[in-house]
C-alpha cells in the first residue's frame, strides 16, 4: 500500500476531494497545516511595523491506498489542485506495510 | 472642577514647579501647543454662563429655607430638580463602569491569546479593590475640604461613613442640596470611586504580557489608594492647582472631567512602570520591532465602543448636575471629538502606513475622547472636532514614535492616555476656556508626579517582590502561570466526554 | 416591599411551615447566621426614614385634587417628580434587560464550545417567552391586589390590558399616581417583566451541556409562568411572607430586590433540575473530580460586567422611585458588595486553591451582589461590604461542596443564586434591617417552594419527554445534535470560497 | 413625528407618486397587509391623547413669560421638567450609539472569520462618518425649517453652529424650550445623529465579505450625507409625507421612530448595492445554495442584545420627552414586539427547516423590534405583540426567499430592515394610528427613494471605482487584503517570545 | 523502527492513550484532523439552507516504536478505540528509518 | 528522497527555520499538535478541581529532501532546537518514494 500525502492550498479541498471520489476513493484524512517554501509570504503591518507571514494556510490530504491505484490518486490530486500559480503544493507518496480497520480489524487492502 | 472647597495656593507649589520644569522633558509634545488664544474667545463665553448659571441654581437651591430632615427637604421646591440631577450622577457612575468592561476587552483584544485570563483578572482585580480603596482611604484624601495635612497639596485620607440618618440633621447635611446642589454625599461618593479605578486600569494594559500578578496588584493598589488622590486633589478637590495658578498666568488650571488628573495620570504611571519593566521578550529583535499581534479584534473593538459608551457617563456626568445647556453641549463635544479623533488616525495610518490600521482607528477614537475630556464643557462643536482630530493624528504617531525609543506598550496606554491627556489639557488653553500656559503647567505637574510616584512604587515592588515573570513563563503565557487556568482551552482532554 | 395591597397572613401558612421545617437541611448554610442585632441598629433608622419618606411623598401626591384625565395630571405639580421618578424605572427596566444578555455570555464562557448555540438559544428564548409569559398571566398572578384564590398564598393571572385612554378615568387609574406615586402601570409591569425571566435564565446555566431543548422549554416556560409569581406574591404581592410573620416574630420578611424571590428561587429551582439530570458524562469518574473547562473566559468576564451593570437597575430600580437617598445608597451598597465579593473570592481562591481563579473570582462578584439584593437599601456601606465579602467566601466554599457531592453545576448557579440568595436574605436580619428569623423563614420558604416546585415539574417534563438528551449527542454536543449549527465553524467546507 | 416646522403638499409629490406605482413591485409584500381598520381603534384615541398632551405641555411651556437668558429660564416653573425631557433625550442617545456595536458584532458574528478585521473597521467608520456628515450637512438637509431648496422636498444641508451663548437671545432660542418644549439644540442633533449613520450600517451588513473598502466608504458616505437627510425631510423635517397625505388618504403618514425612514430606507439602499455587487463567490453554485457560515454565535447573539437595548432609546426616545405615558407604553410595545419576533421565528423555523435556527432567531428579534418601530406608540401591548410575530416571520420567509432568487445578503439585512421595516410601517395602519393606503404610500416613496439613490451612487462608484475586491482576496479575505491584518492570528510566529 | 498512525474518533483518546500506557509506551503525538470515509457526515441547515459536512473531525494518534512492539501497540490501540460502529478509524504502519532525540543526540530505538 | 518529521517546542520554531535556511532548505510544512513524553504535562486547577494536561503543544515540522541533504537537514534542527531541557522533541526520518510538485508536475527531486 502506498500514502499519498498532498500539500495543497486551502480553497482547493473541495475539487481534490470530488476529483478523488471520481477515482474511487472514498476515504481520506484532512489536516490544517501552515507551508513555507518558494511561494514568499506577504508583509503584513500591526501598528505601524512590517512584520512578514512566512507561513501560508494550506491543507494536507492524507490517504492510504493500494498501490495499483496510488498513480492515478496522485495524477488526480495534481490535476484538481492546479491553479499554475506558485504555491499549489506538492505531492508525496510513501509505502506503508500495514492497515488495520479498527472496527472490523480487517487488514490490508481491505482495511481501507 | 469639582471642588468642595477652595483654598489658597501654597508657596510650596513653588518647589513643586521646579520639579516640573525638569520633568517638561517627559512631556515633549508642547511644541504641538500652537496659539492659545483665537478659537476659544466665543467658547469662553459658553462656559461662563454655564458656569454662572450653575451657581445661580445652587445660590437658589442653597438658598432655600434650612430643612431639619430629609423629608422635610422632599417637600421643598428644590427637590425635583435635586432628583434629576442626582439621578443623572449616578447613572453616570453606571456608565463610567462599564467602562471598565471595556479596559478589559480592548487590553484583552490587543494582547496575546496566552495571557488573556491574567489581563482579565487584573481588570476584575482593579475594579474590585479601586472601589473599595477609594471608600477606605481616597475619597476622604482627594476631597479634604478644609482638612488639608500639608494644605493645598496633601491630605490623610479615611474611611467614608457608614450611614446617614435621614430623620437626623446628618442626613440632612450628607443627603440633600445642603451637601451639594445637585446630588447627596452617596452620588458624590459612587461617580468618584468609578473614576478612581481608572487610572489603575491604565496601567494595566501598558504592563501586559510581563508583569508579575502579585507585583501588579500591590503596585496598582498603591496608586489608587494613595496616589490617584493626590494629584486629584490639587484640582478637583481644590488644592493648589485649583487656586494657585490665577495670579501666575491669569487663569485657573481647568481640566474638565480629568483628561490629566485621570488620563494623564495613568498614562504617565504606566510610562515609568514599563520603564522598569522593560520590553516584551521578542519585540524588539536586532533593532526592529517585531509587532506581537492582538489575539482578537472583535474583543478591541467591543471595548473601544464600551469605552465611548462608558464617556457620556464619564464626561456627561462631570457636569455634576442635568443641567440641560451643559449636558447636551458635553454629548455633543465628547461624541465629535472621538468620531474625529477614530477618522483622523484611519487617515492617518492609512496615509503613513499604507493600509488603514484598525486597532489605529480604535486607538484614534480613545484618543479622541481623551483629548476632549479636559474642555468638554467649554469647547465649541467645531473646536471638539479640531481637538479630536488632532489627538488621532497624535496618537498613531505617538505610538510609532514609543515603539521607536523601544518602550514596549502592548496597547498604546501611554500614547492614548498619557499624550493626549497632555494635549487634551492643553487644548482647553487653545480651543476651549483656559490659558495656555495654566494648562501646560497643570498637565506637566500632573504628569510628572505621577510618573515619579509611580516609579517609586513600582521601583520598591521591583526590589522587593519583582516585577517580570521568568522567561518561561513569559513564553509559555501568564494565564498557565499565575493562574493554572487557559483562556480558551479548545483541545481538551477529551475522554469520556 | 414592591406591593400593591396587603393582605393578613393566612392558616393554611402554618402548614407551609412544615414543609419548610423539612426543607431547612436543603439551606444548611444557616448556621453562618450569627447574632442578628448589633450591625443592624444605625440601618434600621435610615430604612424607617426611606420608607417613611416614600410614603410621605405617596400621600402627598395621592392628596393631589383628583384629575379627570392624564392631560390635566400633568399640569398637577406632582408632575415633574412622577416623570423622574417613572424614567428611572424604565432605565432600570433597560438595564435590567442587559442581564440577560450577561446571562448568555457567563453561560456560554463557562462551557464548552459545542454547546454554545445551545446556552445562546436557550437564553435567548428565555427573555422573549418570560416576558410574554410575564404578560400573559405572571403579573397578575404575582400583583393579585384584592383577587387572591387563596388569600396570601395562590392568585390565577390572566393578560395585561392592551391600552388605556389617557382621556378616561381609566387613563388616569392606570398611566398617572392614582396608580402608584412614582410610575405608570406600563412602567410597573415592564420592570416586573423583566425579572421574571431571571429565574429560569438561572436554571439554564445549571442544565447547561446535556438537557434536551424542547424539555427545559417547557419546564422553564412553567417555571416562569406560574411558579415565579407564586412565591413573588407572598411577598411583593402582599401574600403572607410580606404581612405575616409580624406577629411570628416581631419583624415583617424583607426582600428588597429578590436575592431569594428571584435569585434563591431560581437556584433552588435549578438545583432540583440538576438532580433530576444527573451530572455531565464524564465530570464525575471513579470518585474524582474532572473539570471540563468552559471555552472563554473573555465571554465569562463580559458577561459578569453586564450583569453587575444590569444590577444598578435590578437594585437601584427596586427603590421604585428616582428618591436620591434611597437610590444613591443602593448604588453605594450594591457596588461595594459586589466588589468585596470579588476580591474575597478572589483571595480565598487563591489562599485554599494556591491559584486566583478568575472563574470564581467572577462568581465571587455576582455571589456578593446576590448577597446584597435583599438588604441593598437598608444596609449599611461598611455592612454592604461585609455582606458582599461573606458572599465572596461563601461561593467558593458552596462550588466545592456540590463538586464534593457530585452535584454538577457547570456554571455554579446553585451556589451564587442560590445559597448566596439564602445567605442575603439572613444578612438583612444580621447587617440591615431586618429579623433574623423572619428572614430565615422567608428564604427557606421561597427556597423550599421553588424547589419543590421545579422538582415536579421537571418531574412530569422527564417522564412525558425525558430530560436528558442522549450521550451520542452529549459526545458531539447539542449544538449539532438539537440545532444542526456549529457556534463556531472554523474549519469551513471552503471550495469555491 | 419629529417635524419643527409644517409645509403644505407639492404639485411634485405626484410625479414622485408615479415613481412609486412602479417601484411598487419592489414592495411585493404589501399583499400581506389586510384589513387597516379593525384593531386600532382603542389605539387611536390613545395616540390622540398623548399628543394631544404633549402639545398641551408645549403650550405652557411655550405660554410661559420670554425670558432673556439661559440663567433665567433656570428659574422658569418649566425648567424641572424640561430638565428630565432633555436627559432622557441624551440618554436615548447614548442608547442610540450602542446599537452600532450591536451593528458591528452581528455582523462580524454572521460573517467569516477572514472578513472580521474589514467589517469592524467599517462599522466603526460609519459611526464616525456619520455622525460629523450629519453635524456638516445632514441635520439641516433634514430639518430645514422653512429654507427648503424644493418645498417639501429637498433641502440643502449646512454645518451645524459650533456655539451658543446662554447670556443671550441665542442662547435662549436654541438651550431653553423656546427651540423645543423637551429639549435643546444640542440634544436634538445628537439624538438624530445617532439615528443618521444607521442607514449606512444596515447596508454594510448585506454587503459584506466582498466590497472594495475605500468604496464603501464613498458609497456610505454619500447615503448619509445625502440621501438619508432627504427621506427624513419629507416626513421629520415636515416634507410632503408629513403634511400632503391627508388630503388623498384622510390621514398622514406615521412613522413613530423610523421603519421606513431609517430601517426600509438602508434595508432597501442595501438591496441596491446588493444588486450592483453581486452574490459572494460560491453562495450560489449550480442552482443550489451553499450556506457560508458566520464564524461566532455569541459574538452574533450578544450583538442583538445591544441592539435590543439600544431600540429602548431608539424608540424610547423618540417619543422625545420623558412623558411617563407615552415612553412607559412605547418600553412595553417595543419589548413585547421584540420577544414575539424572536419566538415566532425561532418556531417558524423549527417548523419550516426542522431545526431551533438561533441566527434566524435572532434576526426575528430584530424583524420585531423594526416592526413595532413605526407605531410604538399608537399601538397596543397585544397589538405589539402581532406586529412583532408577524414580522418574525415574515423575516424567515423573506430570508428563503432572497436566497432563492440569489440575491445574497450575508446578514439578512434587507430581509429584517427593508421587508419589516416595509410591514412595520404599514402595521400602523392596522394595529395602530395610522391609516393603511397612507402607510403603504409612505413606505414605498421611501424605500423607491432609497433603492434608486443607492443604485445610482454605488453605480457611479462602481463604474469609477469599483465595487469589488479581485477573486483572490475574496478568496484570501479581506482582512488581508484591505487590511494587512488578520482578526484572529491564532498561529502566529511565534520565534523569541 | 516502526511508525504507528492510526485515525480515532476523539472521545476515544484517552482510553487509548492509557491502553498504550499499559503496554508500556510512554511517547506519542497527536493532531486534531477531520475525516471523510465511509461514516458519511451529516446534512445541516444554516439559514435555511442544507449543506453537508463532508468532513468529521477525528484525532491523529502518532507513535514511532521498534520493530518488535509495533503489533502490541497496534493493537492496543485498535482495542481501545472500538465502538464498533462506522467510522471508528485506521491504523496504519510504516518503516521509519533513523529517530533522533533533540535533547541528548540519541539515535534509534534508544531515542524514543 | 527522504522525509523529515520534528516534533520541537512551539517557540523555537523560528530558529529551526533560519537553521534550515541556512543549509539551503527551502521547503517545509508545519502544524500544530500536542505531545505526550516523558516531560510530564502540569497540573491545573479549574474552579477548585485538579486536572492533569498531559498533552503539551508542540510543532511538527515537516520536509522531504534529497536522500543527501537528509543528515545535514537532520543535525541542523536538532541543533536549532536544542534547549537541554525534557521535552525537546524528536526527529524522524523516514524513506519518501516520489514527489510531484503540483503546478509544474515536476517529479523527484526536483520537485523539492
Ligand atoms: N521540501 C518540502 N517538504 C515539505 N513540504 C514542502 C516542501 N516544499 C514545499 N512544501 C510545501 O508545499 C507548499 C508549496 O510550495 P512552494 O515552494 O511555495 O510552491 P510550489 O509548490 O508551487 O513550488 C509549501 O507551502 C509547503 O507547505
Ligand atoms: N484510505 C484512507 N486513507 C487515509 N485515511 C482514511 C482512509 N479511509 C478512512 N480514513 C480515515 O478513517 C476515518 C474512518 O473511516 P470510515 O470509512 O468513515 O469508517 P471505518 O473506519 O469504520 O471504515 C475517516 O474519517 C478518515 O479519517
Ligand atoms: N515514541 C514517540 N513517537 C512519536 N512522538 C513522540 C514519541 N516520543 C516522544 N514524542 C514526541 O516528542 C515530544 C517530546 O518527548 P519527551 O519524551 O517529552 O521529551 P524528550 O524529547 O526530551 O525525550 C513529545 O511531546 C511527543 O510529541
Amino acid at each position: 500500500m502506498k500514502k499519498i500525502e498532498a500539500i495543497i492550498k486551502p480553497f482547493k479541498l473541495e475539487d481534490v476531494k470530488e476529483a478523488l471520489a471520481e477515482v474511487g476513493i472514498e476515504g481520506m484524512t484532512v489536516t490544517e497545516v501552515k507551508g513555507f517554501g518558494r511561494q514568499k509570504g506577504h508583509t503584513e503591518i500591526y501598528r505601524g511595523s512590517e512584520y512578514t507571514v512566512d507561513f501560508l494556510p494550506k491543507i494536507k490530504v492524507e490517504l492510504v491506498i493500494a498501490d495499483e491505484r496510488a498513480e492515478a490518486a496522485a495524477e488526480a490530486i495534481v490535476k484538481a489542485a492546479r491553479t499554475g500559480k506558485i504555491g499549489d503544493g506538492k505531492v508525496f507518496i510513501s509505502a506503508i506495510e500495514e492497515a488495520i480497520r479498527i472496527r472490523t480489524e480487517e487488514k490490508g487492502e481491505s482495511a481501507l | 472642577m469639582r471642588v468642595k472647597h477652595n483654598r489658597s495656593i501654597m508657596t510650596i507649589m513653588k518647589k513643586l514647579l521646579i520639579i516640573l520644569g525638569l520633568a517638561a522633558t517627559v512631556a515633549s509634545m508642547s511644541v504641538l501647543a500652537a496659539d492659545p488664544e483665537p478659537v476659544a474667545a466665543a467658547a469662553d463665553a459658553v462656559v461662563a454662563t454655564v458656569t454662572a448659571t450653575t451657581e445661580a441654581v445652587a445660590d437658589a437651591a442653597t438658598a432655600a429655607p434650612a430643612v431639619s430632615s430629609y423629608e422635610e427637604f422632599t417637600a421643598t421646591p428644590a427637590f425635583p430638580k435635586f432628583v434629576v440631577d442626582n439621578l443623572w450622577v449616578l447613572i453616570s457612575a453606571a456608565l463610567v463602569f462599564i467602562m471598565h468592561a471595556g479596559f478589559a476587552t480592548v487590553e484583552t483584544g490587543l494582547t496575546q491569546s496566552k495571557n488573556t485570563v491574567n489581563i482579565l483578572f487584573k481588570n476584575v482585580f482593579i475594579v474590585c479593590m479601586g472601589v473599595l480603596a477609594y471608600a477606605a482611604w481616597g475619597f476622604n484624601s482627594m476631597y479634604p475640604g478644609d482638612n488639608w495635612t500639608i494644605s493645598g497639596i496633601f491630605a490623610l485620607g479615611g474611611p467614608i461613613p457608614g450611614s446617614f440618618d435621614p430623620a437626623t440633621a446628618d442626613g440632612v447635611a450628607n443627603l440633600t442640596n445642603a451637601y451639594n446642589p445637585a446630588y447627596t454625599y452617596w452620588t458624590d461618593f459612587i461617580f468618584q470611586a468609578m473614576f478612581a479605578a481608572t487610572a489603575a486600569t491604565i496601567v494595566s494594559g501598558a504592563v501586559a504580557e510581563r508583569i508579575k500578578l502579585g507585583s501588579f496588584m500591590v503596585g496598582a493598589t498603591v496608586l489608587v489608594l494613595v496616589g490617584y488622590p493626590i494629584t486629584g486633589s490639587w484640582e478637583w478637590g481644590g488644592g493648589w492647582l485649583n487656586s494657585g495658578l490665577d495670579k501666575m498666568f491669569g487663569a485657573e488650571f481647568i481640566d474638565f472631567a480629568g483628561s490629566s488628573l485621570v488620563h494623564a495620570f495613568g498614562g504617565y504611571a504606566a510610562l515609568a512602570a514599563v520603564l522598569l519593566l522593560g520590553p516584551r521578550k521578542g519585540k524588539f529583535v536586532g533593532g526592529k520591532v517585531r509587532p506581537i499581534l492582538g489575539h482578537s479584534m472583535p474583543l478591541a473593538t467591543i471595548g473601544v465602543f464600551l469605552l465611548f459608551l462608558g464617556w457620556f457617563g464619564f464626561n456627561g456626568g462631570s457636569v455634576l448636575s442635568a443641567d440641560p445647556a451643559g449636558v447636551s453641549l458635553v454629548f455633543v463635544t465628547t461624541t465629535v471629538a472621538g468620531c474625529a479623533g477614530g477618522l483622523a488616525a484611519a487617515f492617518t495610518s492609512w496615509g503613513v502606513l499604507k493600509k488603514p490600521d484598525l486597532s489605529m482607528t480604535l486607538n484614534g477614537i480613545l484618543a479622541g475622547l481623551v483629548g476632549i475630556t479636559a474642555g468638554a464643557d467649554t469647547t465649541s462643536a467645531w473646536g471638539a472636532v479640531a481637538v479630536g482630530a488632532i489627538a488621532g493624528v497624535l496618537v498613531v504617531f505617538a505610538v510609532l514614535f514609543f515603539d521607536k525609543i523601544k518602550i514596549d506598550d502592548p496597547v498604546g496606554a501611554v500614547s492614548v492616555h498619557g499624550i493626549c491627556g497632555n494635549w487634551g489639557t492643553i487644548a482647553v488653553g487653545i480651543f476651549g476656556g483656559g490659558k495656555f500656559m495654566t494648562q501646560l503647567v497643570g498637565t506637566l505637574a500632573v504628569s510628572a508626579f505621577a510618573f515619579f510616584f509611580s516609579l517609586v512604587v513600582f521601583g520598591i515592588v521591583k526590589a522587593v517582590l519583582g516585577l517580570r515573570v521568568s522567561e518561561e513563563e513569559e513564553v509559555e503565557g501568564l494565564d498557565v502561570g499565575e493562574h493554572g487556568m487557559p483562556a480558551y482551552p479548545y483541545f481538551q482532554p477529551v475522554a469520556e466526554r
